[in-house]
């Protein structure tokens, strides 16, 4: 069986650690959102363009560990050209799935979270959960934004 | 009468002798109270175990560390009626009360920005107090208000040290801030919060209460009780020295400056400026007194277990024997209510033509350990016309022998000093 | 090379393990240490026995908790030379620190009356602090400058994580107070106190040490270095959590209008003001920490037991050994000086292309617990053009062992990730 | 044997705390101080008169304790008319027994003291000892200002 530290590090984060999909910024984002983990001082910026409650585009850039970066990468490839209640469903079901505590998930959630998924090792870690939330977090403040304006 | 609680077995302290083998009866709860062996195991433990710095580091004894501190702040605002992140870690409730008068300093002072409006004070603007109030309750208001040129008023104290709710126009148009007690250390009487919180209400004004007495010994539940801020103290509810806290309602947390500023309550830093992390963060800077919370939440199990209600009726029982007895040596005169209603079991009292030190003097060689002094309400004595008392508190772990005993030593104490009938 | 102390067998948390049974190697000194049975012992002893109010009340555990707590500022003042009454206590370093910057926009606010003169900033004035400073000793000076028009300015720090001393010239004529660290809680780098005490002198400067990284591994004594303030934690210390304290020059601390106010800091309260006891009791509002003195009080017994020369003997040779080893691994970047002169056993390093989140997490999974992040100095991290870092800090009870699998911890790190050459 | 509180409250305590000795206002006093007890509030006003370093006139008033009162009874009656010098060796000697918690004095010391013999027991109660000194407080520091004036 693998260890924690290793259910953590799944490949695929460390893949998207390196893939770093989307990764760019935007010119005349909708919205945007910056966000900081005190602890470490890492630091996202997510921004989207929008169509009608649609994300027609998501970019971020930004500084930090293996965990938070993937966790922007994927994403950013799963909710690119997405509507804002797909986001908000999948966001929804990712900050669950930091709450479970490492707990098994039940087939239909992990067949929604794809890649995501891989990031129930960092449930284990409280230390690590908001590394994995803080593009999530910046994501729905910047498509509260984009609602606003 | 319903059976009084019989727990003084679980205070390691309480089974000391003092002056030469005598039992001691500790009547000074007020003032600190003692402590059950499961807050010392509880905090032993955690050094033991799990001492670490919170909130940082990835490390597993970190992690841990991090949950007790939290897992205590969500036991503290279950406790007092509050939500999680309404409660602010203190070392004592006097830090808790200067948090709030520094945020509207800080606030007058243009830190805050736009948010922080609420907490600017004009010249004029009053804050009003207590005369029953402690002196951390009163002295951090008067510095507030010589530095930003707001005006301190108060309400009486009645003849029988209650507050004079026939005086509650003190709090008009021009009122900011009403700060009051919740129950007085020297003449127990407990307020009736309701109709000052109205009227401050009524009239924008925030409310402040110290619950330094009350929380530790009633059920409180500030979100019931419609307040903005409360402060209180772990040491008087059976928790460690060192740690205290501020109830802040969430809305008002976020919209103020920060008080003591460094370490772990910031998000960027640079040589310039600073930006600052939201509550409770906010407000903790620095290394937290991490043991001492782990202790507490200890304590507030443990005063859960027997319940808040319950500990309430045993008090009332212990106030009745205690006025009952008081009231059989007529040289004594109670400052305070001499009935028990809305009363804690404080009372604060005078031997006439004994001096409050030399009472406690005699006290205290009987075993009877007692607060002489004006207990950091001078204001409130003085409204007595003394400028001091002796009091005896009773607690949790308080039984009607210790009462007996008191009663006893008082009589002991007017025939020392001749001033018998 | 002299033999290395071998104490971990007196503190209880270190014979614990760790993910899964890892004996923990606890390398997280530098952010709190942990603390010995004697310590434990001797706060649990306080509270079995002499728990209750102090400077208050004429019973018997009343003076004994009095006379506690004061030996515990005695033998303070004593371990970091200066006089029993330059001692406050505190929560912590922050507020210590805190406490002084409050002192002058109080006094800067018309409080303190002429005394307080020196202490009031003017448009202008400008406070001098460093690169190397933990956020504790920063952002108290950038409020207390927006607050009061003050301008602040720093020395910088060199390549190799030492305080630039070219740069002194930032301390003139206009600067009315210098806070600089001892030694810096990431480069590890001790400062040379000496000149810059003397150009604050020259200029009529206050001086503000932060010493919670020194007074805890190091021999400290105040009056020789010439200090007006400093600031340092108890749980540094191998102290209790919730308890610090500033040493202020006695003259100074005469002049200083009171921070925190409340009970047991006054002299005569009425309703309309308050006049205010004398130094220390003037810094201590409320109800102080006060077992966790007791508990410092004991961990400074246990540190001058061992003898802090050679505690800082230990701790050299442990520095070596870490900055040895981590020579060995090339991908490896150590933020601070990487000989031992003027340096502490805190190490902070940069894998590269490993984040230190990243890293911190596989040395916890081998029981290595070291911290990750910014430390609490943002502004030192960017001079060395990152934002975070992994440190690994010694104390008293770190063996050659612990740094042996540290190192292989690191060479663990770098398989992991594959950045290996 | 007495006990420690019989030996706190000798007679000769009690006697002078109702005797109250030298309790009234100066007119014109030379030097005065104000003295408060932070623990209980106790408060005390000694006055002085002085010709050539001589106390010609001391008056105190003050509300307080059985010891503070008595002590202030007992210094009017040893010190009134006395030198500056012999003020200032009682009071440094009334110090010293006040920090000998409770030991035997010397009998030339005693002899020196007289009444001021009896508050040996004070010193075994720290929180009093406040309480004997106050008064000496109060005289050490109007002396002080008449010297300056
Ligand atoms: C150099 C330095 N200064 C100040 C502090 C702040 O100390 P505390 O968090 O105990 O207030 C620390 C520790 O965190 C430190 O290492
Ligand atoms: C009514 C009241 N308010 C405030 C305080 C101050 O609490 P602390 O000394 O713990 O800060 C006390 C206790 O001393 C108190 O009884």
């Amino acid at each position: 069986m693998a260890s924690a530290m290793e259910q953590l590090y799944q490949q695929v984060i460390l893949d998207h650690s390196r893939l770093r999909s989307g990764e760019r910024s935007l010119e005349h984002p909708h919205g945007e959102s910056f966000q900081v983990n005190p602890t470490c001082g890492d630091e996202c910026r997510v921004q989207v363009r929008v169509t009608e409650r649609r994300l027609t585009e998501l970019g971020w850039t930004g500084k930090g560990c293996s965990i938070s970066q993937a966790s922007l990468s994927v994403m950013h490839e799963m909710l690119e050209g997405e509507s804002f209640d797909d986001a908000e469903e999948l966001g929804e079901l990712f900050r669950e799935l930091m709450r479970s505590r490492g707990a098994e998930l039940e087939p239909a959630d992990q067949q929604q979270l794809e890649d995501l998924s891989a990031f129930t090792g960092v449930a284990k870690y409280p230390a690590r959960i908001k590394c994995a939330l803080l593009g999530w977090m910046a994501l729905r403040d910047a498509m509260l934004q984009a609602q606003h304006d | 009468m319903s059976e009084l609680l019989d727990v003084s077995g679980d205070f390691p302290l309480l089974g000391r002798t003092v002056r030469e083998g005598k039992r001691l009866v500790y009547l000074d709860t007020g003032a600190t109270a003692q402590k059950p062996t499961a807050v010392l195991d509880a905090e032993r433990g955690f050094n033991e175990r799990h001492n670490a710095a919170v909130h940082r580091g990835a490390h597993q004894v970190a992690e841990e560390a991090t949950e007790a501190y939290e897992s205590a702040r969500a036991a503290l605002a279950q406790f007092v009626g509050a939500d999680f992140g309404e409660i602010v870690w203190t070392k004592n409730a006097t830090e808790a009360l200067n948090l709030v008068a520094y945020a509207f300093l800080n606030a007058t002072l243009g830190l805050g920005g736009a948010e922080a409006n609420g907490f600017r004070l004009r010249e004029g603007d009053e804050i009003v107090v207590t005369e029953l109030e402690h002196h951390a309750n009163l002295v951090p208001w008067q510095q507030l208000a010589a530095k930003t040129g707001a005006v301190l008023r108060w309400i009486p104290a009645t003849a029988d040290g209650r507050l004079d709710t026939e005086q509650l126009d003190v709090i008009g148009e021009k009122t900011r801030i009403v700060a009051f007690t919740h129950a007085s250390n020297v003449t127990g009487a407990i307020t009736d919060v309701a109709p000052i919180v109205e009227r401050a209400k009524r009239n924008g004004a925030m409310t402040v209460l110290d619950a330094c007495q009350s929380a530790a010994h009633l059920p409180v539940d500030f979100h019931a009780l419609g307040l903005d801020f409360a402060a209180f103290s772990g040491h008087k509810m059976l928790g460690p020295t060192g740690v205290g806290a501020l109830y802040g309602r969430a809305a008002l947390l976020e919209q103020m400056p920060p008080f003591i500023t460094g370490g772990s309550m910031v998000e960027i830093v640079t040589m310039e400026e600073t930006t600052f992390l939201p509550p409770p963060q906010r407000f903790e800077a620095g290394t937290q007194m991490v043991a001492q919370t782990v202790g507490l939440h200890a304590a507030l199990d443990y005063l859960s277990d027997i319940g808040m209600e319950r500990l309430a009726a045993h008090e009332d029982q212990l106030t009745a024997l205690l006025l009952e007895g008081i009231a059989s040596v007529p040289q004594v005169r109670v400052l305070g209510p001499t009935d028990t209603r809305d009363r804690l079991a404080v009372v604060a009292f005078e031997v006439d033509g004994v001096h409050p030190h030399d009472v406690g003097q005699v006290l205290d060689d009987q075993g009877l350990a007692v607060r002489v002094g004006h207990h950091c309400a001078q204001p409130t004595h003085r409204s007595f016309g003394v400028h001091a008392s002796t009091r005896a508190s009773a607690g949790v772990y308080t039984g009607a022998a210790d009462v007996e005993a008191f009663i006893a030593g008082l009589h002991r104490v007017i025939d020392f000093f001749g001033v018998g009938a």
